[in-house]
């Protein structure tokens, strides 16, 4: 337990987490602070290429079955997150169907930004964690979004004719999303160049990193508070699954790194990517594909509720977790 | 010298500009003109633009067309597009070249 | 099914932008939609958008409105705003749904 | 109070925005607003703006003047700009300060 | 004064300072170069949080006392120079009440880029400051545009109907503004974080600062040119004013410095706060609070005249005054 | 030969290579994967600020009689080759006068990131250049956009009036065009402040510029592979003239190399200017001055044929042939 405070209180102290908070005392006072649209887009390009990069450097030594095991583990999640995600929803929180299988899933995607403070502070710690986490990361982006669709079933509106053909064109899409090519691009590169290629560019990909995410989680703070306050009708019994969920989804994660037979830091890394949830990829992707769903439910919860709550407590509480689980 | 037309303007959520104009062109419409960031406001809230999702910024298609097809276009958009956050409105242009539009 | 209404269109200093949103939602506007980035040319020179400062660059706010709001909006913008770098005008359009706007 | 004027609305492609302009200026226009990112679909195919040249990006333009102005400026813009990848268009608008336009 | 020669001819070499030039030139040339809108301001952004944080982190051994010192300084300059000022420009350059009142505001507050321009100077000739200059410079800010404002008067035209509320909601504005959230959001993690918060970002916020300074800079030189052309109908008495009240700035900030026991280092930047005006928020401020200010004339000023002074002839003229006062 | 075949694969594998590579296959897969604009534009001013810095510094040593024949050998090259690629395209690819002009045009100027490209490329095989190449780029930027004006002869078309002052003007703007003056900036920043300046900003200019480089060809792989798309009505016949074009350019660079007594890498860099094309600054001076020329043409050409057939296979041949004509 004081282990636990001890690591809580390390990672509330860090210049990354304090620049989060710096954008969401920001965003409280209502200051006029903005991070620039294409500047957030272009840290956001950044640190995917980067934390793929780092990982595929890693995967050197690996082997390419561990890999495929990774990647059916990570499917696996895919599927199951969504589903206990959409049970709670509609038998827990008494959600209608659209809504809840839009909110799920956005919780069986993961959060790239949540994970990559993750791996930052397991770095910090000296925790080594397996290079393939960052594929994993990678394939868990978007088959929650068909999941999602399927368990939202068949819409009735008249305006969803044309879904069908809509429909393929969306898994095309997802398939390709630019953060799943950056991730695994970035991954292949590293992977096929290794510690030759780490050399070239380490000031670019290692050194700035940490910096960069600084900004980039100050610009998280101000969008966390500012969604947050814009979801003026969000109910309050909703803030409890947005909590709640992260931990469930953690210990899926753990299991799925006990059948993988993951390191402490990967275990750790896989409850993270388990019990975070998309604010980038999957509300765009919902909106196309199920109008009818009110997405200020789902971003604020995955946003202004899950993020701050995986990144200030989930941080500390999975590492505790892992160690135990899984040995120091 | 100068022919009358239509010009038709969709300010619509960023999500659905692509089926948006993919229906504008199975509507009739030839050519349209889109700016990819307009911060809104009205029934559903202020929509800045600056959000890390696209889902909550809006865009502007603006397209001229016939009369005919300007008609349908506002006709059958919200029907087509129930759920969208959208607002569509027509009005009166004149343009020279008459077979472009 | 179609409706009139007028479209009112102001491109006015950044400054601004807030002053004037929160006026012609006193005015009775409903709804607005806004270009952060517009250039500009006219009496007070070239207006480039790119300075350091916004001090010097233009919005264009548009706003569809029953006819009463765009006029009482056209007549009285340059009293309220009396020293601001702006241009209004207003135009007619038809929409869909009446009750919007 | 209000006085009727033309709008004149001119999609040209980037390189131009300067000679469009210059030209505007010369037909007796005295003030634009341009609009520097307009995504744009027609004859030329998708012009999407995010190209690594302006080569093949579109601006927008829009200028209030006077009837007479915009009819000039409608009927010989596409001798004056033979090959520009251009659309064009005028529409009624209603102004306060007649002397400005 | 060989002294002051070789130190001015030291500055004008630096990467940084001919960066500024290149600028300068492209736009004197009508070049077409242009830094994107949005990489200039994620370029201030990273060098408010950069400084912020670096002072911040030299303020560990520091006490609280002396900040508290050094914050009632800071107000204290922030009131009485632009008294100064408006008395200057109404008795000597017959500016009418409103322009006074609103260049007054822009002197009385600062400019950033001319701080860390100058705290760059410092640095690379191992001449150290005390930490709390940030926190004086975000301090200075904004308070001048209230001053301005009451400096103004009532205003009689009919337009400024709703003045008085925008009033209230201008001073909240002012006190949270994005820049004064960044310099103490990054004092205050810096604070916090100190040495070991340091060893986490320093590639980011120390190794890449001059660099991130040199095209900041470049930029600068572009928009002070091109301000200055636009600006056709300045009265050339005023150009006076630019020169004249940057030293006498820079007095005011010898004195508070002498008040608050500064080294010659934290003497020489707060003469350079004193001496610099703002041309970022401040017009901007002015617009919506003095419409009928003439907003050329001081923008005009502050960047086109003061702002290539303070760099060029300041920078090394106040260390010399700051050496000669303070000792070496 | 089998060294050809090490090194092209050596540079195949590069991160930087295959970051071209990645964005080709993003874009093949129709990814929506994309670099926000600002950011694009604010990568390529910080590589030319850095390769003009870093190449004026390499000039301290050298002599300004070296950069005087340098800058004449440039322009003589830029008068030479669209001369050449004209007679190619009038007489063997029948393309008509104006078409054939505006190509011309294109591969008479320069493509800055495949000289950056190439730079790097020697410079992690510890290959030096002459500094001065740096200035030669810039001098060949743009004179043959009016080499190609002049190929085009009188345009007939009566939207063409006011050509001539505009002819002017586009003489005027490509002279201080934003590339050139960056290079020449940053070559005469880098040759001004020497070693001394590039202590301040090397994490800056040096360490990170392999990174940038990366995104910033990630950005051109998408890029290119879109323009190759969207080209659809583009002539076959066409293709081999941008495969071609490149060694013969790359043979004038030689033999300018040869009578400036250049060194194997200094020649190998001017063979790589010789034999790219523009497609950044020249196709839109182009629209302006020759609006009746095909504008997909001659982009097409040079970003999707021989950009991509310069990098991939391009650097290894010239670098190979430079070794064997101009000793090891
Ligand atoms: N009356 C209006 N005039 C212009 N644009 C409007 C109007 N009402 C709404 N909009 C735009 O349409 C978007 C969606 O509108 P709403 O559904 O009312 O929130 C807003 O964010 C605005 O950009
Ligand atoms: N006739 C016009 N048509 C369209 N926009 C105009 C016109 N005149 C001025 N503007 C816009 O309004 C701004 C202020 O105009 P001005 O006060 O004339 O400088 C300009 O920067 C333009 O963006
Ligand atoms: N009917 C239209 N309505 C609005 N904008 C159009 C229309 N047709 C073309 N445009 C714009 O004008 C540009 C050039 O048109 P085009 O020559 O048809 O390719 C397009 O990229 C669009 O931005
Ligand atoms: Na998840
Ligand atoms: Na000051
Ligand atoms: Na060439």
């Amino acid at each position: 337990m004081t282990e636990l405070l001890h690591l809580a209180a390390g990672n509330l102290l860090s210049p990354m987490i304090l620049a989060f908070v710096l954008g969401a005392v920001a965003a409280a006072l209502r200051s006029d602070l903005e991070i620039p649209e294409g500047a957030a887009k272009a840290l956001a390009i950044y640190l995917m290429f980067a934390i793929g990069f780092k990982g595929g450097v890693a995967m050197h030594a690996a082997s390419g079955l561990a890999l495929a095991g990774a990647i059916l583990a990570a499917l696996a999640l895919s599927l199951a997150l969504p589903l206990i995600a959409f049970a709670l929803l509609r038998g827990v929180w008494q959600q209608n169907r659209t809504n809840a299988a839009a909110i799920a899933a956005h919780y069986g995607s993961i959060s790239i930004v949540t994970f990559v403070t993750a791996a930052e502070f397991l770095r910090s710690r000296d925790i080594p964690y397996e290079g393939y986490l960052v594929a994993m990361t990678a394939v868990m982006e978007t088959p929650a979004i068909l999941i999602g669709l399927l368990l939202a079933g068949q819409q009735k509106n008249p305006g969803m004719q044309a879904r069908a053909s809509e429909r393929g064109a969306l898994f095309r899409e997802v398939l390709v999303n630019g953060s799943v090519m950056l991730l695994m691009g970035g991954f292949a590169i590293g992977w096929i160049t290794g510690d030759a290629g780490l050399a070239k560019i380490r000031p670019f990909v290692a050194d700035l990193f940490n910096g960069a995410l600084c900004i980039f989680l100050l610009d998280m703070g101000l969008v966390a508070v500012r969604q947050g306050r814009a979801a003026r009708s969000f109910p309050r019994a909703l803030i409890l699954f947005g909590l709640v969920m992260p931990p469930i989804g953690a210990a899926c994660g753990f299991l799925a790194a006990a059948a993988l037979g993951l390191s402490t830091g990967g275990a750790m890394l896989l409850a993270v990517l388990a019990a975070s949830a998309s604010y980038i990829a999957v509300p765009a992707a919902m909106r196309l594909a199920l109008p009818s769903a009110n997405p200020s439910l789902s971003v604020t919860l995955a946003l202004a509720i899950t993020f701050p709550f995986n990144v200030a407590i989930g941080l500390p509480l999975y590492l505790t977790l892992a160690q135990r689980l899984f040995g120091n | 010298m100068a022919h009358p037309r239509k010009k038709i303007e969709i300010i619509v959520e960023a999500p659905l500009q692509k089926p948006v104009l993919d229906w504008l062109s199975s509507q009739g419409v030839k050519g349209w003109s889109l700016f990819p960031r307009v911060i809104g406001g009205g029934k559903h809230g202020e929509r800045s633009g600056d959000d890390i999702t696209r889902a909550f910024d809006n865009v502007m298609i603006v397209a001229v067309a016939t009369e005919a097809v300007a008609r349908a276009v506002l006709d059958n958009f919200h029907t087509r597009f129930a759920d969208a956050v959208a607002v569509v409105y027509i009005s009166d242009v004149e343009v020279s070249r008459a077979d472009r539009f």
